[in-house]
């Protein structure tokens, strides 16, 4: 069974932009200007990041890095139709452009990939939840978070992230059942990127869509072309409206590609067949919105090579001030451990630290 | 000052600490109309509403789980596991996100959850529903693990659980909802965590215990008296944080010392007892510490219970082993 | 949101057996009159164990015991859809009668409610997996089971069984998952009786069905009245010919009602409105099936009266064989815990059963 | 006699036994076109067809739980958690299920099913993937726990677990897979469980440890040996059955012990070791009986974990320790 976003088994994906670039006709898009070029940076930036990132890793300056070279529409087309001031992002770990947007940065996104626990330290007011390595384990958060800002009267609707390869796992469903029982305000976002490391979407469920499983929890699911930045920021503002309206959850996959390895350790020409690669570059969201912010005229190769300018400098700032602070400290190991730490605890970071010194 | 049986006081503390802050929200199965299997939240629905009393869907892993998120979101849960036993199918959420989420986030989005979890035996149960699985816990860093053995002490330290900052797994004996009662003051207090309670003075022998396991103990110094054997009972009341230094005076105190504990022998928290003893008491030891278990089989069908669980009578033979008498 | 048998609300499930015992014209049960007389007389002898089982535990002869009052036409109207000596059925706690189907004994049943490990233990031959006490625990476990025996070329139809409540388990998913990638030859069996305990079904669930879960794992779902014995049979008997046939699993949502409390602990004044519980009572399973029978001239008072009387015989030969192997002996702590023990296990035996004598 | 790495020996392991017996099937995460993500599986996809070489869905409870229903049906499956961190999402399904069907069904359904896990630290994996469990499921009765520290070793065990009837929590050291390389012999055999190895023979103190902490146990048997201290080095091989009278012996020979583990201080299974020393060999010992072990912490993120693992340095401070001289 197949589901590529090209394939004709099953429901076919929302797809507003198409591969070349062009939209349909009177199709007007419902971000201001500035945002849609706002976006478009962030994806350059996202592109260099992987790049630059991996490079780091093989001069063994960074640690595991997952790219998310493929995946840009789909995590900044989504992330676009949230407002970082009061809703909230839960990710999983392929979604740092979306953690930016809310307002992370790239200096604690290269500390947490040097294994520095204070790059998963979310700043104060920036409405985020840590990158969860636990697959799965984080939707059930989402879910009691929505709920909670709810209970407290809040207007927030929360946005969590996951891939195909974590939908499998008990607490999406535990999670999404909840939701529909609370009505709480959150969307799924499922990544659907065919690939689980190197377990491809065919073993990874028999229904032709993930986003029928909505109807089985009493809410709508949604299914988008993920390579499609209109596409998928449609059905996120959708699915903003609904929750802030107090409708419940939505269920969006997002059916996209992961272009590049699960991350620096991944050897993908062990299992991803290359002629089908191929085929998805064809279908890169990156020039997708490309071609159609240069037909619109709203880019131009200057305004392009400018923002790659600034990119360039942002990251080199952030690598040079992450790399300033340098390796861990022992004392590191016991300081957020607990508010109220056991004197056993404390005993022990005396001999460690002690040692260390 | 009332004499309530520990269910009362656990519902009692509960119903006042809801009372108190209204960031506290219950969750659990059948805790809501039902008022809870054995009654811990009755008619707590009825005072505090729907929102605050939550009957959940039949999943452990999305009842802790969503107490993480209700956390960040600035609340304060106390999700219920029906039983302990079912803690398991929430397992990966309570180690490896409850426990964690103060180091992964560095304290930005600290833990207050308290998850009470009834457990232990001779009360006929099916199976999977009276396991000890404390020992578990108590090797998952970043939760605190507190195991009442009275009403009083069920009270003072389910209200420092709540008010603290910390996740708790809060251990509540099956057997002594009811059987356990006690005196128990009407006002406020908070026990500290980390500091044991003597329970029974005595010269001899150390008996070490927590939750149901300390009557267990209290019996066996009954019957060791008759014998002219003077034991002393320690009530470790938490075991994470374990109180060391206690535990290191009472021993020394007697030289000698059995653990009483419901979980199987082999890696059960007796084993960190026996350790921590060795490690910070040994030169006044006189003898081994022993331990009384259940045997490291799984917990039995009801009618093996009774054998299976440690007994006054087994521990009087460790007592009397301890003593170099038998 | 209600989803009673007889709301409107959400899809409608399939009846064929209207609560008068009528059937639409020209409907021909699918079983001969000796298997039609072989199901209500297990109907009977269901209804009969409930009410003993009760009387022996309020007289502290019995443990827990959960009663399957209700329910019969669900638990037997599926079991007759299976041959026993080649399908397997896998239980939760509540289907006595799908069990004793199988081959199962009533002495065994009730050396179970007596705490004896040895009722747990199927007959040699019998094609049954043990009661299982962990919800939901047994629904992967049945698609291993199916998987395997298709595995080993055997052409065996697994049906398991479980609750409303238990659908809610993460262990639910990622079986139906699994065994929508494997099309494994699986029946999962929701027995929703719309309560778990004193939950009810729409605190479990903001689906109007649980059978349109299935959709999301790529298998048909179906939806039946669960009081009804032939939409449940037929339901059954559609999903093992497919899964025998090698097209993979069902989901089959047995709408019923538990009419008793959930078990000898349980007191559903509590939480039961009483005038729902009425309401079902006139949807009886056995008197629905007891009417068709009288009408159909297979069943008359004289044959149901020979047939009661047997149960009680059969019954009560049953509790005085369990009550004369009396209480559990401490050795059956230490007998089937591995094949072979640690030392430490045998000299923990050793201590405990000789203390005991 | 060839020298093979550990996951060499593991992958060898388990093509030699599927080879043998054609009921025996793997289930895991990423092991069949990939070969697993340390190769433990390359190539056995290839040679044993789809049908016995699994890739499943990421889901661990249902890789744990359907290997269950696989067994029921006469099959021997042998699922694989790609990190035994990730065991915890299958929690239920071991301690609840795995190690209980036999008991449950009185030995209807025997449970001879392997689980391999890798675990352990300092190979700089993200945060969850290097925890050491296994005082958990040692705390499971009806589950063995086997924890090999060479190659010669894991393929000992691992052919041992395969053919045995009990289930086995078989757990393989990360960082061991491609640094410990020692000889494994090209033909089959099986080490018997419940029987320690002395790694190294000595006579002032006894290191006990398993897994990857056996070298560290080696390398500060190293540095004492330049400080004049004779340290033996016991790898307990199996956690359960333990060899209870092995460790009793080889402490006794030298009078001082020091355990030496990669999880967590509280309720570690360090904590059985000294407890069961101390039950068994009292009267042998002549100072206490020390841990050196991680701190009661979360495994931290990978630029912590050098000063987070125990280390020869940490282990030697302890041998000075119980030696008198620190
Ligand atoms: C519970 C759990 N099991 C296994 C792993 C190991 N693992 C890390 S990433 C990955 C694949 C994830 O696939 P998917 O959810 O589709 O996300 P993607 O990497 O495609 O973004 C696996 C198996 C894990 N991190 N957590
Ligand atoms: C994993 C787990 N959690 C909780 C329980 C306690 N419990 C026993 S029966 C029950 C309700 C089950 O409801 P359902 O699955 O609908 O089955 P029913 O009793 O209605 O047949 C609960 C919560 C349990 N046995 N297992
Ligand atoms: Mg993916
Ligand atoms: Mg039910």
């Amino acid at each position: 069974m197949s589901i590529l976003t090209t394939s004709t088994g099953g429901p076919t994906p929302v797809r507003i932009l198409a591969p070349d670039g062009s939209v349909p006709d009177g199709y007007r898009p419902p971000l201001p200007d500035s945002e849609l070029l706002a976006a478009y940076r962030l994806m350059l930036m996202s592109r260099r990041v992987d790049e630059r990132a991996f490079n780091l890793q093989r001069q063994g300056r960074l640690g595991v890095f997952s790219p998310v070279n493929g995946q840009e529409a789909s995590v900044i087309g989504s992330a676009f139709a949230l407002d970082p001031t009061r809703d909230w992002v839960v990710p999983q770990y392929r979604e740092l452009p979306a953690m930016l947007r809310q307002g992370y940065t790239l200096e604690r996104f290269l500390l947490y990939c040097m294994g520095d626990p204070e790059g998963n330290r979310m700043p104060d007011g920036v409405n985020l939840l840590p990158i969860q390595i636990s697959l799965a384990a984080q939707i059930p958060h989402a879910v009691g978070l929505a709920w909670g800002l709810r209970h407290q009267g809040r207007d927030s609707v929360v946005c969590v992230y996951f891939g195909d390869g974590a939908s499998s796992e008990g607490d999406f469903h535990e999670a999404c059942n909840l939701a529909g029982v609370r009505r709480a305000p959150v969307i799924f976002f499922l990544q659907n990127n065919r690939w689980a490391i190197s377990t491809p979407v065919s073993k990874q469920t028999g229904a032709d869509s993930f986003a029928t499983r909505a109807t089985g929890y009493g809410f709508p699911g949604e299914l988008v072309d993920g390579n499609d930045f209109f596409a998928v920021h449609e059905a996120t503002l959708l699915a903003v409206a609904r929750a802030r309206a107090g409708e419940g959850p939505t269920l969006i996959e997002s059916r996209t590609y992961r272009m590049g390895p699960h991350n620096t350790a991944d050897d993908p020409t062990r299992y991803v067949d290359p002629e089908e690669l191929e085929a998805y570059r064809a279908l890169d969201p990156v020039a997708r919105v490309r071609s159609f912010l240069l037909e619109a005229e709203l880019l131009s190769e200057e305004l392009e090579h400018r923002m790659r300018a600034e990119i360039e400098e942002e990251l080199a700032a952030a690598v040079a001030a992450a790399e300033a602070r340098g390796a861990g400290r022992p004392e590191q190991i016991f300081d957020h451990v607990y508010a109220d730490p056991p004197p056993r605890l404390l005993d022990q970071r005396d001999a460690i630290t002690g040692e260390a010194q | 000052m009332a004499t309530l049986n520990m269910v009362q006081a656990i519902r009692a503390t509960l119903e006042r600490e809801m009372e108190r802050d209204e960031r506290i929200i219950l969750l659990g199965q059948d805790i809501g109309r039902n008022g809870g299997m054995f009654r811990a939240t009755d008619g707590l629905q009825e005072r505090f509403g729907e929102a605050r009393v939550v009957d959940m869907p039949l999943a452990e892993g999305v009842i802790v789980g969503s107490a993480v998120g209700l956390a960040c979101s600035g609340l304060r849960p106390i999700p219920e596991l029906q039983f302990l036993g079912f803690g398991s199918q929430a397992f990966h959420q309570i180690e490896g996100q409850v426990a964690r989420m103060r180091f992964r986030s560095q304290s930005r989005y600290p833990m207050p959850i308290v998850i009470r979890a009834p457990f232990g035996g001779n009360v006929r149960t099916p199976e999977l529903h009276s396991d000890a699985h404390e020992a578990k816990y108590a090797n998952s860093p970043g939760l605190k693990v507190v195991t009442p053995a009275s009403a009083h002490d069920a009270k003072g330290l389910l209200t420092e659980a709540i008010r603290g900052e910390d996740p708790v797994l809060f251990c509540e004996p099956l057997r002594g909802y009811r059987l356990i009662k006690d005196a128990v003051p009407d006002e406020d207090y908070t026990l500290p965590f980390g500091r044991l309670r003597i329970a029974r003075p005595g010269s001899d022998v150390t008996l070490v215990a927590w939750s149901a396991a300390v009557v267990v103990a209290e019996q066996a110094a009954e019957l060791a008296e008759q014998e002219g054997i003077s034991c002393q009972v320690v009530d470790l009341r938490t075991l994470v944080p374990l109180d060391v230094e206690g535990l290191a005076k009472a021993v020394s105190a007697t030289g000698r010392a059995v653990v009483v504990h419901e979980a199987p022998l082999t890696a059960g928290f007796g084993a960190e007892v026996v350790a921590t003893i060795v490690e910070h008491a040994f030169s006044a030891l006189s003898a081994p510490v022993l331990r009384v278990t259940a045997p490291d089989a799984p917990y039995p069908f009801s009618s093996l219970e009774r054998a299976y669980l440690p007994s006054a009578e087994r521990s009087l033979g460790a007592i009397r082993r301890v003593m170099g008498a038998a």
